[in-house]
């Protein structure tokens, strides 16, 4: 079957996207797709670039990357979201005439739009909440 | 049928208690995260019949809690147990 | 309720103000609602307190959604449910809420969440 | 900047103004300049209607609410997406906001 997934929760304050990397992990094994990930509300922090955990503690968003990367997965950040709380690529940190951007490779800003539709063109849209 | 997945502890919101106020017959209820408190026998009294309970053993096992601990309705599953219930689910409404 | 499965229903539970939680339930709606999808509105739990009437959010530096709840007849959302029983709960009557919606007892709204084909609870 | 009498008003790179509050018909009238566009009262009628919409609803709204707004507000024959971009180009809503002084859109669709 067709997944995806939501993802409501940041990393280091709860465990949204660690459950979710889990399940995702389980649905690949059994030998689902997994077509979108889509960050919504604080969610949206594990689409930093700039993520420093100490060594000896888990990269949750690395992991989702290197996941989305192998899978084919497509990580999709909520812009309305992301924007306000400081989340950037290139083009908004222009449009914004901001000095930098910090969203991580293999991730991109689109409308909540996505979130509807991977909700109408999957099989299962499977949430993790804050 | 719904697969209702929840994941705050019924001793600090109403999580638990809204879902199962709006779950009916046949939907299947799988706690996970802080939620997985809420299969310990002192929450028994929340249940109600004719629903079927699930709890996330992995997140039972981050917080120590045993299999001896839980009342009798819940059936503890894996994440490809996880899987499985979203399968067959129409829907899966997440509480949180 | 009507037998055929509808679209989209989005939950509100959350109280509103404390956190962005309200907003951005609205905002997925009126998004879903612009995409052309059938969507309907349940306010339970202490979501049923974004209804209240007399909401001042820019005592506290916030926009709020009183405003953007009216123009969800714009959006065409018409379909605005309340659990009668979480009204009940918190002390309070339909007089006190500033939009008009369908109060459900508790059989209606688990049939409400049955009759739709996508669910989106916050 | 837009030029106006003695003082300067901020704008972003896009033209958005920096402050809401700036706004004033005269402003108007220099951003549609900047855009290309002559204000006519056909699209004066939209600006306005913008800006009560906004005023009601605290929302820019998107093409569908805007369409059904004004055909609740002007009638069925203004009422249409082929008239709107007549008066203001390919992307009607998104144009009429931004010289009607409303927040710049988070491209949220």
């Amino acid at each position: 079957m067709n997944y995806s997934i939501a993802i409501y929760g940041g990393p280091y304050s709860n465990q949204a996207a660690h459950s979710a990397l889990h399940f995702a992990q389980a649905a690949l094994t059994r030998g689902h797709c997994i077509s979108r990930v889509f960050f919504y509300h604080d969610g949206i922090y594990n689409g930093s670039a700039l993520v420093s955990p100490p060594q000896d503690e888990a990269n949750v968003p690395a992991q989702w990357h290197t996941l989305a990367k192998e899978n084919d997965i497509e990580l999709v950040v909520c812009i309305a979201a992301a924007v306000r709380r400081g989340l950037l690529d290139e083009k908004e940190a222009k449009r914004y005439s901001r000095a930098s951007h910090n969203i991580a490779e293999g991730v991109s800003l689109s409308g909540l739009g996505q979130l509807i539709d991977a909700g109408l063109t999957s099989h299962k849209l499977i949430t993790f909440g804050l | 049928m719904i697969l209702h997945t929840v994941n705050k502890s019924p001793s600090t919101q109403s999580t638990l208690k809204e879902c199962l106020f709006t779950a009916t017959n046949g939907d299947n209820i799988l706690l996970i995260e802080d939620g997985v408190y809420g299969s310990t026998t002192a929450f028994k009294a929340l249940l109600k019949e004719g629903l079927h309970y699930f709890v996330l053993q992995e997140d039972l096992d981050a917080r120590g809690i045993a299999i001896d601990q839980l009342a009798p309705e819940w059936t503890a599953i894996s994440y490809t147990g996880f899987v499985e219930l979203t399968e067959t689910a129409d829907t899966v409404c997440s509480w949180f | 309720m009507s037998e055929n499965m509808s679209d989209l229903l989005i939950m509100f539970r959350k109280a509103p103000i404390g956190t962005s939680w309200a907003r951005e339930a609205l905002d997925l709606a009126l998004v879903g609602a612009a995409f052309g999808q059938h969507v309907s509105l349940l306010f339970m739990g202490d979501g049923v307190y974004q209804l209240l009437t007399n909401q001042q959010p820019e005592s506290v530096g916030q926009k709020g959604t009183q405003a953007m709840m009216k123009a969800l007849p714009m959006y065409d959302i018409e379909q605005i449910f309340v659990s009668q029983q979480c009204l009940a709960d918190r002390g309070l009557t339909q007089d006190q809420l500033g939009f008009s919606c369908d109060l459900l007892d508790q059989t209606q709204v688990q049939a409400l969440l049955q009759s739709h084909q996508q669910v989106f609870n916050f | 900047m837009l030029p106006l009498e003695n003082a300067s008003i901020p704008t972003d790179d896009e033209g958005y103004l920096e402050n809401l509050n700036d706004w004033q018909p005269e402003i108007a009238a220099l951003i549609a300049k900047n855009e290309g566009l002559t204000l006519s009262p056909e699209h004066w009628e939209i600006i306005t209607l913008l800006r009560q919409f906004y005023q009601e609803f605290e929302l820019s709204p998107a093409m569908r609410p805007l369409i059904k707004y004004i055909g609740l507000q002007l009638g069925k024959e203004k009422a249409r997406s082929i008239y709107l971009m007549q008066l203001f180009g390919e992307s009607p809503a998104k144009m009429a906001s931004k010289i009607a002084g409303l927040p710049k859109p988070t491209n949220c669709l």
